[in-house]
């Protein structure tokens, strides 16, 4: 940070200069959605910022007071639309936790396949925009060419692109077929080759180190305090990732992987890089994660029987039970909280979205730096503005 | 490992703090219940006993039910792995309408999670949390009127000059529609872009015709 | 600035990984081929289980609104009168500025008469085209009045319109082979 | 350019000032002729280059093979255009800002030689009178981004100032070393000097890395890859030219590539031997004894014009327009590979690794003129 120490305006400058009020948003190539930040500027440096957040809010919680248990599942895939299928695990979850649902094997170890594939694909998005931010373009179609061989893998069983609706309170809707599998295990080794050309376009790039290394360091402490989780917490040295150490689907506990930290290898611990880097690494775990459970894929049943039931009448919750289910998100922990007073729709229903409390730092770790640090800093937070504003 | 919810409870009883309540529901999501005057004391000794050790406020959230108004937190550790389910409860008076504004102190000296997660429920449910540092809305424009979370929260007819869903009705009792939408008189020349509501308590709902458009749009 | 020793480091690191990238973006211009499809020219043949374009096998249909509740938008409005088991259709159409293609309005039905087919081509040029009617026909048919006055011996009525049985794949294939034919005539 | 005054005397009958303004007429508006033409390939080789570098197609619609009319058919969708003018702006600042601009860097081709004869003037200050002229462009980019009453565009035109004013230093001391080889500033002698001692990067060891850093910092010059700060998509929307649209904007894209062609013209000329192939290899480019002209201008019989003198002549603007190609591939070929640098990183490079360098080469090439070594044959 010596860079910075040197710019900072000194109060005797007779020099009359005025502080700039920018608008960084809704509408900026780089706020990752429609984000708004009020940055007061001392020339090139930010001295002060304020996010407003909302501009795409859909009152999502409000119609799922309104709506049964089984049809508010498409509106999770609209919250964080890059990791959908994540989305519908943690609400199935909730529904299934709220109902006390049993989920077959098969369809068990379905939503894990199905949901680390979907990480590998939002961690795509994240590395090619992340290029984009910083002013590297190529990377990003090469991150969409593996990304759309993962749309394709999930269109066949689910039958959508991106909004997948396909892990249902029960169960998942469709089984999956031999070659479907075959297909998957061959993105995997395919994926290798392509994850280490990434590494020498961006990762190891000297530009791309200097300009983000040493850049918004998030201390432990404050990343705790702001609740923040995920890729985030996990650059900032915590060691934590619920799919290890609060399973919530069991076949995560017979599949062996490990859970990448930043280490401050090109600078302060807990900086842009180290984020980056974890969510690099992430995205082999999760290859390893989605090989050792084609292996294991058992047979049987994918939907229980209560569940095509359910189709044709809304089941319903207990009087007065409440649960709240926490899920790995590849943006963080995204929980729901849903309250049901015996009723076909839950009376209250809360998503507490992992971007949302990410974005809370934001404040904290723009002023002091440079423009293009600021769009570095959003880049590597890695929000989605769907899940912030619900 | 971690401790369940039981021995933690023991624990916050044994700790003397008044206004720590009972545990509720215990087979699915064991909930402690707590006085809102004990909220910020239990929250600083979850945080800083060595042994709860909950380092993290996951989730705050208000729920609007007939008789009250709950406010409920989730805590977890990641030392210890385990997490906790705390509930506030202010009254419901029988005459609270869209003026009235339950009071929780706020825990956002405690953990800066809550800063965002209480104007979030203040925004959307109206929940009046005291001492917080910045209690402004979170989601919707500065100068929406009600709270729209709340049971008997009524769609505005229009926002801004634009007219929004025809039926003022809530989604499911709608049963036949007008047929013309309704038009917004133009905005009297002079009135100021956009005044935020004087106080925390919003100015009941007076003819829905709120000021223009969002700041920043401009 | 740190040692000279860093200052001749940051040199031959930076120029070092700039050809190392440079490299891998040379190799993708000469060797790797290009993944993109030259649209309307070229189509990506979809999979049967895509969720595109709803169509309804008309005359199994019952007219029991199982998939009008279930839909969470209400975007499918039916209307048809009873006459005991004969039906006299007015009006089954989807909305599709509303419609999400979640496809949670398929597994209810009850005689599996509604599907969604791959057609994902849903341009329209005016939104009052969106609302899509599914109907084949509207009103009483023929054998449905000879039936109603009971002169023919109530046998069962031979499902015209869709073809046949055969699999769900080739009936699909069929009513949407012959809407496209009757969508190029008008 | 004196050839084509006699044409015109003999031909037209015409006096000696009138003939040379028909002549500097025609040269200039052929020139432009071939800038634009030369912009509108260059366009569409980028979009194609970028395309297959990211495994993708690039234009292929427009125009049949390859999508060749994609550019002259935006070049046209930009003249119809609405041209608009923001509210708040300096009309007048607003509507001279491109037209400086792309003045600046079109006046850098008088001195550019196509092959011996072919140049529109041989001034005797050829280097000086190039790099000087750039610095015009960055009046006009400080016109319009401080003009167009918006933040995003001052941004960009602040830092326009900053970083191509201080990328002059370095790419006009890394100049020196082939002008002190040389001895003389006009461009035509650097390629005639390169006829006879072959290519000038190979003169001693310095050259290579004087012509290295003329490169990196001629691509700050003209805010390509690594350098594009001005123009900062992900941070600055577009920076200068963000108000900009129709013609005025196509100015500004105009500009950027004909200051791509500037810039790699110079390298060709003073690095890598102009329009001569290495070892004089059937003397490119220089003029023949009797030429096209002479039979034109009267002074010789068509019978006399030697026709392989005059071919090879040709060929030189052909040799020398590949080997500035060449350098414009590789600039495009970074810009798709590097990422951006921050404001503050470049004026570190600028001032503490190409400005020291460049001195260093520039001390060095002196030792080694002084000594007489050399690589290759000096005499």
């Amino acid at each position: 940070m010596e860079a910075l120490e040197m710019y900072t305006t000194d109060e005797r400058s007779d020099v009359y200069t005025e502080e700039l009020k920018l608008n960084l948003g809704p509408q900026h190539p780089s706020t990752h959605g429609v984000l708004r930040v009020e940055l007061k500027m001392d020339g090139e440096i930010i001295t002060d910022s304020r996010c407003d957040i909302g501009y795409l809010h859909r009152c999502a919680e409000k119609i799922g007071e309104n709506v049964t248990y089984l049809q508010f599942t498409p509106y999770t895939d609209r919250m964080d639309y890059l990791a959908s299928m994540n989305n519908n695990l943690a609400w199935s979850l909730t529904v299934e936790k709220l109902m006390g649902l049993e989920v077959p094997e098969r369809a068990q170890w379905l939503r894990m396949i199905c949901s680390e594939l979907n990480r590998i694909a939002s961690h795509l998005i994240a590395f090619g925009t992340y290029g984009i931010d910083i002013g590297a373009n190529t990377p990003f179609f090469y991150a969409f060419r593996e990304r759309e061989s993962i749309m394709q893998l999930l269109e066949r069983p689910s039958g959508a692109r991106m909004l997948y609706n396909y892990i249902q309170p029960g169960g998942v809707r469709r089984d999956v077929d031999d070659n479907w599998i075959g297909d998957v295990l061959a993105f995997c080794d395919e994926f290798e080759k392509r994850w280490a050309e990434y590494n020498t376009l961006l990762s190891n790039n000297y530009i791309f180190i200097k300009r983000t290394a040493n850049i918004g360091i998030l201390t432990q402490s404050m990343a705790l305090d702001y609740g923040c989780t995920g890729p985030v917490l996990r650059g900032s040295g915590v060691r934590w990732d619920l799919r290890r150490d609060v399973p919530y689907l069991e076949p995560y506990d017979e599949v062996d992987f490990d859970v990448p930290v930043g280490e401050g290898t090109h600078g302060a611990l807990g900086d842009c890089w180290d984020r980056y880097w974890v969510r690099m690494r992430e995205m082999m775990e999760s290859i390893r994660i989605i090989r050792q459970g084609c292996a294991k894929l058992p047979g049987g049943e994918v939907m229980t029987k209560k569940q095509t039931s359910m189709y044709k009448s809304p089941m319903k919750a207990a009087e007065g039970a409440h649960a709240y289910m926490r899920c790995e998100n590849p943006r963080g922990e995204l929980a729901f909280y849903a309250v049901s007073e015996g009723g076909t729709s839950p009376i209250r229903l809360r998503a507490r979205a992992p971007s949302f409390c990410n974005l809370a730092v934001l404040d904290q770790l723009l002023p002091g730096t440079m423009l293009g640090d600021g769009v570095a800093i959003i880049g590597s937070l890695d929000i989605v503005l769907g899940e912030v504003d619900r | 490992m971690g401790m369940n919810e039981r021995e933690i409870h023991a624990l916050l009883t044994a700790s003397g703090i008044d206004g720590v309540g009972g545990l509720e529901q215990p087979d699915l999501d064991p909930t402690v219940v707590l006085q809102p005057s004990a909220l910020v004391e239990v929250m600083t000794l979850l945080r800083d006993d060595e042994r709860l050790a909950m380092e993290m406020l996951h989730c705050v959230t208000a729920v609007d039910r007939e008789d009250r108004v709950d406010v409920v937190y989730h805590v977890c550790s990641f030392a210890r792995h385990h997490a906790l389910t705390l509930r506030t409860s202010v009254a419901k008076p029988d005459d609270a309408d869209e003026s009235w504004h339950p009071e929780v102190p706020s825990v956002a000296s405690v953990y800066a999670a809550a800063d965002w997660h209480e104007r979030e429920q203040w925004d959307l449910l109206g929940v009046h949390f005291t001492g917080h540092p910045d209690l402004r809305r979170l989601l919707l424009p500065p100068e929406w009127i009600g709270h729209p979370l709340r049971k008997d929260y009524v769609y505005p007819s229009e926002h801004g000059g634009i007219p929004l869903e025809l039926d003022a009705v809530p989604i499911y009792e709608r049963d036949e529609r007008e047929d013309t939408p309704p038009v917004a008189e133009p905005r009297p020349a002079g009135t100021p872009l956009n005044q935020p509501p004087s106080a925390p308590s919003a100015r009941p709902h007076a003819g829905g015709k709120a000021p223009a458009k969002k700041e920043g749009e401009g | 600035m740190g040692s000279v020793r860093d200052y001749f480091a940051s040199i031959g690191n930076g120029l070092g990984s700039a050809v190392k990238g440079m490299g891998v973006t040379l190799r993708h211009l000469t060797q790797e081929d290009t993944i993109t499809l030259l649209y309307p020219h070229e189509r990506r043949e979809m999979p049967p289980t895509y969720r595109g374009l709803h169509i309804l096998e008309q005359d199994k249909c019952i007219d029991c609104g199982l998939c009008a509740k279930a839909c969470p938008v209400d975007c499918i409005e039916i209307e048809a009168e009873h006459h005991g088991r004969v039906l006299e259709w007015a009006k089954f159409t989807i909305d599709y500025k509303k419609c999400i293609f979640c496809e949670l309005c398929i597994p209810p039905c009850p005689v599996k008469c509604i599907h969604m087919t791959s057609e994902y081509e849903l341009a329209t040029d005016s939104p009052d085209t969106m609302a899509e009617d599914l109907l084949t026909w509207t009103g009483l048919r023929r054998e449905d009045q000879e039936k109603l006055e009971g002169k023919a011996k109530p046998k069962p009525a031979a499902p015209a319109a869709s073809g046949g049985g055969g699999d769900l794949q080739s009936r699909v294939a069929a009513m949407l082979a012959k809407k496209k034919a009757e969508k190029g005539e008008d | 350019m004196q050839g084509l005054i006699d044409v015109f005397a003999n031909l037209l009958g015409t006096g000696p000032t009138l003939s040379m303004v028909l002549a500097y007429f025609v040269c200039i508006h052929s020139l432009i002729g071939f800038i634009t033409i030369y912009a509108m390939f260059a366009i569409w080789m980028e979009r194609k280059v970028a395309a297959h570098i990211q495994v993708r197609l690039g234009p292929m619609e427009t125009g049949g093979w390859h999508g060749w009319a994609q550019s002259p058919a935006d070049a046209l969708k930009l003249l119809f255009k609405e041209d608009l003018i923001p509210a708040g702006a300096n009309k007048f600042l607003f509507w001279i800002a491109p037209a400086l601009v792309f003045c600046g860097v079109f006046t850098g081709f008088i001195v550019v030689p196509f092959a011996e004869g072919i140049q529109i003037v041989d001034l005797e200050l050829g280097v000086f009178f190039i790099v000087a002229i750039a610095s015009v462009e960055v009046i006009g980019v400080i016109m319009a981004g401080w003009s167009s009453n918006s933040k995003y565009s001052l941004f960009g035109a602040v830092r326009e100032a900053a970083q191509v004013v201080s990328y002059e230093l370095p790419s006009a001391t890394a100049l020196l070393p082939p002008v002190l080889i040389v001895g003389s500033l006009t461009l035509g002698d650097f390629n005639t000097f390169q006829a006879e001692h072959g290519w000038l990067i190979l003169h001693n060891p310095f050259m290579p890395i004087a012509a290295l850093i003329f490169f990196i910092s001629s691509l700050a010059g003209c805010k390509r890859a690594p350098f594009d700060l001005p123009e900062a998509e992900s941070e600055l929307v577009s920076g200068f030219h963000t108000e900009y649209s129709g013609m005025r904007f196509s100015f500004f894209g105009l500009e950027e590539f004909v200051s791509m062609f500037l810039v790699s013209a110079v390298t060709a000329t003073l690095f890598f031997g102009g329009y001569t192939l290495p070892f004089d290899l059937l003397s490119i480019g220089a003029a023949p004894d009797v030429s096209l002209f002479d039979w034109l201008s009267g002074h010789a019989e068509l019978g006399q014009v030697d026709i392989l003198g005059s071919l090879t002549h040709l060929a030189g603007p052909a040799v020398f327009i590949v080997k500035v190609f060449v350098f414009i591939f590789i600039q495009m070929w970074l810009r798709w590979t590097l990422p951006r640098l921050r404001v503050d990183q470049v004026m570190v490079l600028g001032y503490k690794f190409l400005l020291p360098w460049a001195l260093f080469t520039v001390v060095g090439t002196a030792l080694f003129e002084g000594l007489g070594w050399g690589w290759c044959s000096h005499s």
